[in-house]
């Protein structure tokens, strides 16, 4: 009997694995998707980089010391996310509840920064409206701080579910696509960081 | 009964169609079909002007040159096409009394797979060295060889009206734009108003006028005549009234044109444009004199550069 | 207006349409939604209804859903052929013809946003959930919520499109509503919102599916089919799902540029303050140029599977077809200038893309070469899907080559936007899509619903759309050598026009015949069903797993996952003549039935209604309507139900017992 | 035990990923960020060095942090962000010149543009 039993189990395990591992490739399949969105964005803000209609242009409006800033941050919360990630497979709930609520501290302090150089912009008159430049500049940045939000959002309902229930297989299962699509950020991000605002600041 | 349950077979529905139609019809019809079309489109084109078959610009000659040897290369795959479907259609169909041989496992004949993609691979190669000399040689930026000192006429879409103005004669025109036959004219396209496209078929080729953009399209007149242009681009609630002609004219009929154009009793000041700028739809054609001497370089540069550093023109961003 | 203002945003009683035909096909609209409402509430079948279909994760289910919803809108897309064709052929020199030029120019934009997006792409979606899962010996999709989320997302388009009809109006700038008219500057009005709103809800879906069935046919196929030996139709779609999902991002994010545009004021694409429209045009046809292949690569798969089974012979040259559907679907992302090359571009750029479309010819002619000799030496049965594919045959061929014609820059100079241009797609969609997919019901529809459809009315339909398509557009294709540009609502009596345009009217309304006649044919069916009834599983002596089940399939597809060994394994079992062995029944665990999906789909039709009238605190509702939802699906742990192997070995019994009564 | 100890070594392995993919990541952001903000070379060089610097990083991020490349046989999941990479190049590459194509005729001064049309005498 224990062998049916066992097979059973078996069968049981082998399809619980199958399903994850088709969710995880499902969920990279749309992360390719997103690519190709930022991709599109991308080539909208090279091509509307100079039209600035008389506005200011990237070198006068961009505080590199400040991105600086929020990309180490959100390197680091790329890497306290990993962490985060080793301690759950270790079903260690203290230490996954402790890493993964440092990188939502950093997320947050990545959104902030980001929002409050969104407002300097807005306040000294160059708000998306000004050009073509700003409001390719304002979307492709503003779309990758929607990520992020979501991201957050992501984190705090899975960190409520792990309080709440503790681990399960599919809890495991959300939180390795979580902890890729934030690493999917920081790669967008560095995107971001080199074609916008280094390239923008080179002095021609 | 439809279904037969012994001979697990499928019996085609006798009641409908009528079993009486026979097999030979159903190939006789479509042919007859399609040999009727074909006469009656030839009659059709007969009796009608054809823009395009009929050109009367040197680039319209050489484009609709281009298009008779693609027609022809196309034909070259498209009968054997037709032909094979009928025929195999037809031989190797299942109620066909003959014996014919029925081989159900074959389904690889390197032969004739490395046929049909060789052919075509020929095929597409020789239209593409074809394209790429015609390209370069039909672009409508280039100035087309001419004995005659080339001619340049600016051109502003606007709400469903074409403006036509002669920088070097200070004069313009709406919806008429007569040029000097033999000449090469070489139209500077921009738009006031949303993207348009400038086609003027029997002379050849089309180009798209857009706002804060200046496109250049070469036509050359071979003959005299009135040749008719429209917008190939949807416009707006009056686009299919954006209609002008190009009259192709000798030289003294262009220069008495000038004439009349110089002492035509408006002149085109910013105001009267901006009065000329509002929609209007299907207006006459119309002369103006002494058009002001940077109009164009404003309408354009207006979609450029904020207004407030240089603005003449009456229609606010 | 001030409190009603903020409350409705630009809603108001003057959105209720004005011009006749509008009023008209609104109240038309309504009449039908509540003679369908009446029925249901008469035959007290609303609970079945939602029971059954509204909460429905099998994809088949999903699949009939999707084809009765674009079925609709073939008919609402026919009305605006029938009104486009009136006004072409009567508004001559002084008479303006039977509608306004705005209310034209909305019946053409309407017609080709329905056409594409919710007729093509529904059928396509419809079979390929009817069938994708049982050709690869699966039971379901890989993510079942997912896949009822993207049907109702679709469905959430569609009603937005239609409400276009009742409030406000919808785009007049065409089907792909180039800025700068449509910038708020010249189109004020709500309807390219409205475009813009149905078409992100529609496209999320699409993508979502998308996704869904890639990593269906990549992970869920029957053990021992390896890629090589799945059927070609199942190629097809999976290469048209690689293409899906890296093309409709494309269109996400155009829309939501000029969405940014209308609503907050950027300027992309405006002609002023930077804006640059062409980029508009360069990205929307980035996606859209692999588009219309997503939607004709497919229907190269179903006459693939349909020239194998009725001829009776193997697929000629598998794997050629097999590059040749790889080699289209990577040419199909490198060729999308050829829709501007009249935009100006240097001779350089039009020449690479000229010469790139022209290649994309080659592996279509080497399909079309494969598919005769699939019928050379072969037994060819001609049911209705062949001569659907007889028609493609032919007319397809020719719409291939005015379409290398065009390839041709120096040509497409001339010709560009021109009526020429207008035959050549509809030559391609519906020789190639339409045909192609009404082959593909026919061939499928006894797997489906248990009952073959009446041949005899198929084979009438295919030959009056076949003669109705010649009759409506070879005259197109004259009108434009003639100088006709398209989207024209008037023109002058000394064109010499109006003939061509009349007889182009009349083969409209062959068309229209054979639209009835398809009507006809299934009513017919369904009347005669109990004669038509399919009791072997396999009416056309089919040769792929499909039809190695029962008809109408249960819902776990397959009682035992079959093994597969080679190519074409159902007809290579049955040549080897064994005996189905008797199958050890086992567990099956299929999805729960959930209202989530429908739920975020509604959610996401009031979000889009919202935003097209601004209002602005329904767009919150709507957007925390729609991430509830999603936090609710993915709390809720208990989402499938087992069958024990006995339950499945009593119903295997009860559908055997059935189908012996009808015998 | 021994799965346990197995556990344990593979978690090290995998810390010491991280850790390494970290310190890359931080090295090449604040290299490519000198680059800029020192003005040692023309504009040229900075670009071409910066742009090579973040697909450096981004190789770094796939393999350390996303673990790209390591999935069992059928690698679906590399293949589909390869086609996913040609993708992005056709339409970023694509767009930019096809886009520069037109802006280089489009709003030319009229001068530049008279020389440029005469340099190319058509039929």
């Amino acid at each position: 009997m224990s062998t049916v039993a066992a097979t059973q189990e078996l069968r049981r395990l082998n399809a619980e694995q199958a399903a994850t591992k088709k969710t995880v490739f499902g969920f990279w399949v749309y992360l390719m998707t997103d690519c190709v969105l930022f991709a599109s964005l991308f080539a909208t803000y090279a091509v509307l980089r100079n039209n600035t209609f008389g506005g200011p242009s990237g070198r006068q409006l961009f505080d590199l010391p400040n991105v600086l800033v929020e990309t180490l941050i959100l390197l680091t919360s790329s890497f306290t996310c990993g962490i985060a990630m080793l301690a759950a497979q270790r079903r260690n709930r203290q230490a996954t509840l402790a890493w993964f609520g440092i990188t939502f501290l950093l997320g947050l302090a990545f959104l902030a920064l980001e929002l409050t150089e969104f407002r300097h912009l807005v306040h000294d008159g160059n708000s998306w409206r000004r050009s073509g430049f700003l409001s390719a500049f304002f979307t492709l940045v503003a779309t990758h701080g929607l990520h992020i939000s979501i991201g957050l959002l992501w984190m705090v309902v899975l960190l409520v579910k792990t309080i709440r229930r503790g681990f399960s297989d599919s809890l495991l299962k959300r939180l390795q696509l979580l902890s890729m699509f934030w690493h999917f950020l920081d790669v967008i991000w560095i995107f971001i960081f080199t074609v916008v605002y280094l390239m923008g600041a080179i002095p021609v | 009964m439809c279904y037969n349950k012994h001979k697990n077979q499928l019996i085609l529905d006798r009641r409908f169609p009528p079993k009486t139609m026979k097999l030979k019809l159903k190939i006789v019809l479509p042919v007859a079909f399609a040999v009727l079309v074909a006469v009656v489109t030839v009659w059709y084109l007969k009796r009608h002007s054809v823009p395009i078959l009929q050109p009367r610009g040197v680039v319209g000659q050489k484009e609709r040159g281009l298009l008779g040897f693609t027609l022809l290369l196309g034909m070259t795959v498209l009968v054997p096409v037709f032909i094979m479907a009928t025929v195999i259609a037809y031989r190797y169909r299942e109620d066909n009394p003959k014996r014919v041989s029925y081989t159900p496992e074959w389904s690889t004949h390197r032969v004739a797979e490395t046929i049909w993609w060789g052919i075509p691979i020929t095929i597409i190669a020789i239209l593409g060295v074809v394209t790429w000399r015609t390209t370069h040689q039909l672009d409508p930026y280039k100035t087309l060889a001419s004995s005659k000192k080339p001619l340049t006429i600016q051109v502003v879409s606007l709400d469903w009206k074409w403006l036509f103005i002669y920088p070097e004669q200070h004069v313009a025109s709406v919806n008429l734009a007569p040029i000097p036959v033999g000449t090469s004219v070489d139209f500077e396209i921009t738009s006031d108003t949303v993207m348009n496209s400038f086609w003027v078929p029997q002379l050849g080729g089309q180009i798209y006028a857009m706002p804060g953009m200046v496109t250049h399209l070469h036509l050359l007149a071979n003959q005299p005549g009135d040749y008719a242009g429209a917008s190939a681009n949807i416009s707006g609630s009056g686009f299919a009234g954006m209609k002008f002609t190009v009259r192709g004219s000798s030289q003294a009929n262009f220069n008495a044109w000038l004439n009349t154009a110089e002492h035509a009793t408006q002149p085109l000041s910013s105001a009267t444009y901006a009065t000329l700028a509002k929609p209007s739809k299907n207006m006459a054609p119309t002369v103006y004199n002494h058009v002001q001497n940077d109009l164009y370089d404003t309408i354009v540069m207006n979609y450029m550069m904020p207004s407030d550093t240089k603005s003449t023109t009456g229609v606010k961003q | 207006m001030g409190l009603f203002a903020g409350v409705l945003g630009r809603l108001s009683w003057s959105a209720l349409p004005h011009a006749p035909i509008t009023i008209g096909g609104a109240i038309l609209m309504v009449l039908l939604g509540l003679a369908v409402a009446g029925l249901l509430t008469y035959t007290k079948r609303w609970k079945w209804l939602y029971r059954e279909w509204l909460t429905a994760q099998d994809p088949k289910k999903i699949g009939v859903m999707y084809l009765i919803v674009a079925g609709l809108m073939l008919l609402r897309g026919f009305a605006d052929v029938l009104m486009m064709r009136a006004q072409q052929a009567t508004s001559v020199g002084s008479s303006h013809g039977v509608v306004s030029a705005d209310t034209f120019q909305q019946v053409f934009s309407a017609h080709g946003t329905i056409m594409i997006f919710f007729v093509a792409m529904g059928l396509m979606f419809g079979l390929i959930n009817l069938v994708v899962p049982l050709l690869i010996g699966a039971r379901d999709v890989a993510f079942p919520f997912l896949n009822a989320a993207s049907f109702w997302l679709f469905v959430a388009g569609m009603l937005l499109i239609n409400l276009s009809l009742g409030i406000g109006e919808f785009s007049a700038a065409g089907w792909l509503a180039y800025p700068p008219l449509s910038e708020l500057r010249y189109s004020p009005g709500v309807g390219v919102d409205y475009w813009i709103w149905s078409l992100q809800i529609a496209g999320a879906g699409s993508l979502l599916a998308g996704v869904n069935f890639l990593v269906t046919i990549l992970k869920m196929r029957a053990p021992g089919m390896t890629l090589m030996k799945m059927p070609v139709f199942v190629w097809s779609v999976l290469i048209t799902m690689i293409m899906v999902i890296f093309a409709f991002p494309i269109l996400t994010a155009t829309l939501s540029l000029l969405a940014l545009d209308r609503t907050l004021g950027m300027h992309f694409f405006t002609a002023g303050q930077g804006g640059n429209a062409m980029m508009y045009v360069n990205l929307i046809w980035a996606w859209g140029h692999p588009e219309v292949y997503i939607l004709v690569l497919r229907a190269f798969g179903i006459y693939s599977e349909i020239v194998a089974t009725f001829s009776r012979k193997r697929l000629f040259g598998y794997s050629s077809m097999v590059w040749a559907l790889a080699s289209i679907a990577f040419l199909s992302f490198v060729v999308w200038l050829h829709h501007f090359f009249t935009m100006g571009a240097g001779a350089d750029v039009n020449a690479f893309f000229g010469i790139t479309t022209m290649i994309i010819g080659i592996p279509t002619g080497v399909k079309i070469f494969n598919w005769l000799f699939t019928m050379f030496r072969g037994r060819i049965k001609f049911a209705s899907p062949m001569i659907w594919f007889m028609g493609f045959v032919f007319l397809f061929t020719i719409g291939g080559m005015t379409g290398v014609m065009l390839a041709v820059p120096a040509i497409d100079y001339q010709v560009h936007n021109s009526l020429f241009l207008v035959a050549h797609f509809h030559n391609m969609i519906i020789a190639g899509v339409v045909f192609g997919f009404f082959a593909g019901v026919t061939y499928w529809f006894p797997k489906i619903f248990g009952f073959r459809l009446h041949d005899g009315l198929g084979k009438i339909a295919a030959w009056c759309w076949i003669v109705g398509f010649v009759l409506a557009f070879w005259p197109l294709y004259i009108l434009g050598l003639m100088g006709a540009t398209r989207r024209l609502d008037h023109y002058d009596a000394s064109t010499g026009w109006q003939p061509l345009f009349i007889v182009a009217g009349i083969g409209a309304v062959v068309v229209g015949i054979g639209v009835f006649f398809q009507v006809l044919q299934v009513v017919v069916s369904i009347w005669q069903r109990n004669e038509r009834r399919d009791l072997t599983g396999d009416p056309w002596n089919g040769r792929t797993l499909e039809w190695s089940t029962a008809s109408p399939a249960p819902i776990y597809n397959f009682a035992v996952i079959p093994k597969v060994s080679e190519r074409d394994a159902f007809w290579v079992a049955k040549q080897r003549g064994d005996k189905p062995e008797r199958p050890e029944y086992e567990d099956i665990t299929l999805p729960k039935n959930t209202p989530l999906g429908m739920v975020i789909a509604g959610f996401a039709l009031i979000f889009g209604f919202a935003v097209v009238w601004h209002i602005w605190w329904l767009v919150l509702l709507g957007f925390v309507g729609i991430v509830t939802t999603i936090i609710i699906r993915a709390n809720d742990e208990d989402t499938e139900y087992t069958l024990t192997a006995r339950e499945v070995e009593k119903l295997e019994n009860q559908a055997a017992k059935k189908r012996r009564q009808y015998a | 035990m021994k799965t346990v100890v197995a556990d344990h070594q593979r978690e090290q392995a995998q810390l010491r990923t991280y850790v390494t993919g970290f310190v890359l990541s931080v090295g090449l952001t604040v290299a490519a960020y000198l680059l800029v903000t020192h003005r040692a070379f023309s504009a040229w060089t900075i670009a071409i060095t910066i742009a090579i610097l973040a697909v450096v990083q981004f190789m770094v991020q796939l393999i350390f942090f996303l673990h790209l490349g390591q999935d069992s046989k059928p690698r679906f999941k590399i293949g589909v962000f390869l086609f996913m990479l040609l993708i992005v190049l056709i339409i970023v590459v694509g767009s930019l010149w096809i886009m520069h194509s037109l802006n280089y005729r489009m709003d030319m001064s009229p001068q530049r543009i008279r020389d440029y049309m005469n340099a190319q005498v058509g039929l």
